[in-house]
């Protein structure tokens, strides 16, 4: 089974050398530890950012420049600033090659729920229901089974929508699964360890088992 | 040129009435209009309709406002990190209507293009297309949105010269340019104002044609939301 | 009768302190020669200019400066360039105050045509048809008659239409006329030394006399 | 920082095809692609479609493309100034589209910002709006006008860094902006390669994720169509 940190390890095995990459809020964060050497990727950051570099050093923070989750961050060499219609531009004409994302159900035609819990303080959207809604290339990061034990990867999403059929990818602590374009989690690679018993049994919606699945591979 | 100096903020904002719709720059707490957030608390103008990425915090930012009770509506993105927020919300007292950060930022921006409304594919299959136009376009659906109508559009820059022209710095750009085209009145404040011809119009982020008054703001803050840092090795 | 600087020098009176205006080619450039003392104004070229300057001293032309007649020009304090959707956005938006402009025809309707003569090689519409939409208030500048003596301010345009019900004024070098909503060109001013009878022989549209035409006053 | 640079004019261009479609920037003869130009003319692909303000004139810009009978179709505002142009327009040779200049200027932009579709007023009771839809909103009628698709958008910039990013030089912006955001694939000549790093990123008109080539122009001469001048006095 994988920690957060391993599920970010396996994404980071998506990036490709010349990528331009939005990552979410959460363990898709992690995911920029982890991106192999060697391979040159501009992460965006949707509040107006190309080429989002590390945290600053202490005494260095500059209130001027942040990320999307309001953290202060650095510029890279070659980084450019623009404004927030740019920014969702340049999302929405497909610009981004990869996007990362964290969501509370995912469903088996990539329907996504990750904004709103009926019931608990709504704080918004953000910028996700634009990403999820022109992104080419999404992946999700996220636990399989929520805290009450039960299924993330259900027939049908219950909480409310955030997109729909758009995901392509899930990494979760126990596989990593693609949408069939008919319905269904396809099960590429099992997490180390991990049986094709124990991820049946954490999915909900119907899962797809393409003969032998292999054990990821991480480092 | 055109001078467009006020003395200050104060002045600024004299014919902001109860009722009001603003635009209010910045993301989180990074680039807002820090000086006339503190004119309108001192007016005390009522009942203003708020479109603002975010809703400040509970001490900084629209936060304030939210405090003495003088926004009647938010519209939004992003609320979260905000008690009082939540407080008036579920008691009733505030009206919030959330929309994706892509198309409010588009909202503002067709409203300076003199665009009325436009397709955007954020948000169909989801309860922000309820009561919507949907459009079937080669192969993809879109919402039609509108561009929004603000009466006034405060925005903060990092320098403006007397004839209106605006140059933000880093990533408290974000909303402020769209904002500043769409109002009807559009009200800057700058960290530096200077002369007109001090700055290079290549370098112009905002034409001063969009900016109907200008001021030098005072004892800006720039407070940070989330400090995060990385040791030195 | 107004020659052409005259025409240029009573639309100069209708500029006011403060305005954003948009100057066609022809007669409409003029106009900047004449803008009174104590007036500040903006010209704006379409191309992508605000505070627009007269023409560089011989020997410092700079090619990537130009306006939208393509002349070499200069900046003034205060200038700001942009690109072309912007320079078009503010025109949509509304933002430029007074947009003067030359015309082939112009209805009692204030129709205007003024880009494409049938039978003759067609150049384009250029920026007009954009400018007509959208300026919340058009002077056009022209000269009443055409060269076969005929009047080209008519009940309805002859020529292809470049936009609707947008003209306000008209100056030519018989006089000045407003457009009246219900059609019909209303008589404001004479040119000097011009009788009403002169104007209603060169006025092929219906010409609407409001009691006394004062002589038009320009210096 | 991904790296953009191509050795030249000629590797850049290297699979522009013919039929294909591409965007042209710049304004009269200012700020054009002076040697992407000049590389199609070596590599003489024909059929080509060009969107592009102007049509240069007979011995500049895209004027030379025209001489030589590589472009099927024009799509532009105004096309004065080109005797051979005007030759083959009259004999049938070559397909004319003409749009207004802010209709062309935004149908690259939206491009550049994904939205499929737009309303403007310009063209409205005129021949351009024959076979669009007109809607009615607010009052005011529209035409509904379409985001181009190119297949190579060729831009001019003043300075560019190895990682794509491009800053004008005046009113040599024009609509290569527009254009770079627009094209599938964006090609941009500069006056000034510099290092990723160089340049200010609050400056950067452009940035580098929409620019899939650059390399360094050679030679530019940069004509001037009216040079117009005042006495010293």
């Amino acid at each position: 089974m994988l920690d957060k940190n391993g599920i970010a390890k396996r994404i980071a095995k998506e990036i490709k050398n010349g990528y331009y990459v939005n990552l979410g809020i959460g363990i898709p964060t992690l995911v920029a530890n982890y991106i192999p050497a060697g391979i040159e990727v501009v992460l965006q950051s949707e509040n107006g950012l190309l080429g989002m570099g590390p945290f600053p050093y202490e005494g260095e923070e500059d209130p001027d420049l942040i990320n999307a989750g309001k953290q202060t961050v650095t510029y890279l060499k070659g980084s450019a600033v623009f404004d927030s219609a740019m920014s969702f531009g340049m999302i929405r004409a497909q610009k981004i090659d990869l996007t990362i994302l964290g969501a509370m159900e995912v469903s088996e035609y990539g329907d996504i729920a990750n904004w709103k819990i009926p019931g608990k303080m709504v704080k918004g959207m953000g910028g996700a229901m634009d990403l999820v809604a022109s992104a080419k290339n999404i992946i999700v990061a996220m636990q399989q089974v929520n805290k009450a034990g039960e299924s993330k990867l259900l027939p049908k999403c219950t909480l409310p929508i955030t997109g729909l059929r758009c995901v392509k990818k899930i990494v979760t602590e126990l596989g990593v699964y693609d949408i069939h374009h008919e319905g269904g989690f396809i099960l590429r690679e099992r997490a180390p360890g991990v049986t094709i018993e124990q991820i049946q049994n954490a999915t909900a919606g119907t899962l797809i088992i393409p003969g032998e699945v292999p054990e990821m591979v991480i480092d | 040129m055109i001078n467009k100096v006020v003395k200050n903020a104060d002045e600024a904002i004299h014919d902001i009435h109860d009722g009001a719709v603003l635009m209010l720059g910045g993301f989180g707490l990074c680039g807002i209009p820090e000086n006339l957030i503190a004119a309108l608390l001192r007016k005390g103008v009522k009942n203003l309709t708020c479109i603002s990425n975010n809703a400040g915090v509970d001490d900084f930012g629209i936060g304030l406002l939210l405090k003495t009770r003088q926004v009647k509506k938010m519209i939004s993105s992003y609320v979260g990190e905000n008690d009082e927020f939540e407080r008036q919300l579920l008691s009733g007292e505030l009206d919030v209507e959330l929309i994706p950060q892509g198309t409010l930022a588009t909202r503002c921006m067709m409203a300076g293009y003199g665009i009325p409304f436009f397709p955007t594919p954020a948000g169909v299959g989801t309860e922000v297309a309820l009561g919507k136009q949907i459009v079937h376009h080669k192969g993809k659906d879109y919402l039609i949105e509108e561009a929004f109508e603000a009466d006034f559009a405060l925005v903060k820059a990092w320098k403006g010269d007397t004839a209106g022209n605006l140059i933000y710095r880093s990533t408290a750009r974000n909303f402020n340019p769209l904002m500043a085209m769409a109002g009807k009145i559009t009200i800057a404040e700058v960290e530096i104002l200077v002369e007109a011809g001090e700055l290079d119009p290549d370098q112009i982020h905002t034409p001063g044609i969009y900016v109907h008054r200008i001021f030098q703001g005072e004892k800006y803050e720039k407070r940070i939301e989330q400090r995060t840092v990385r040791k030195r090795l």
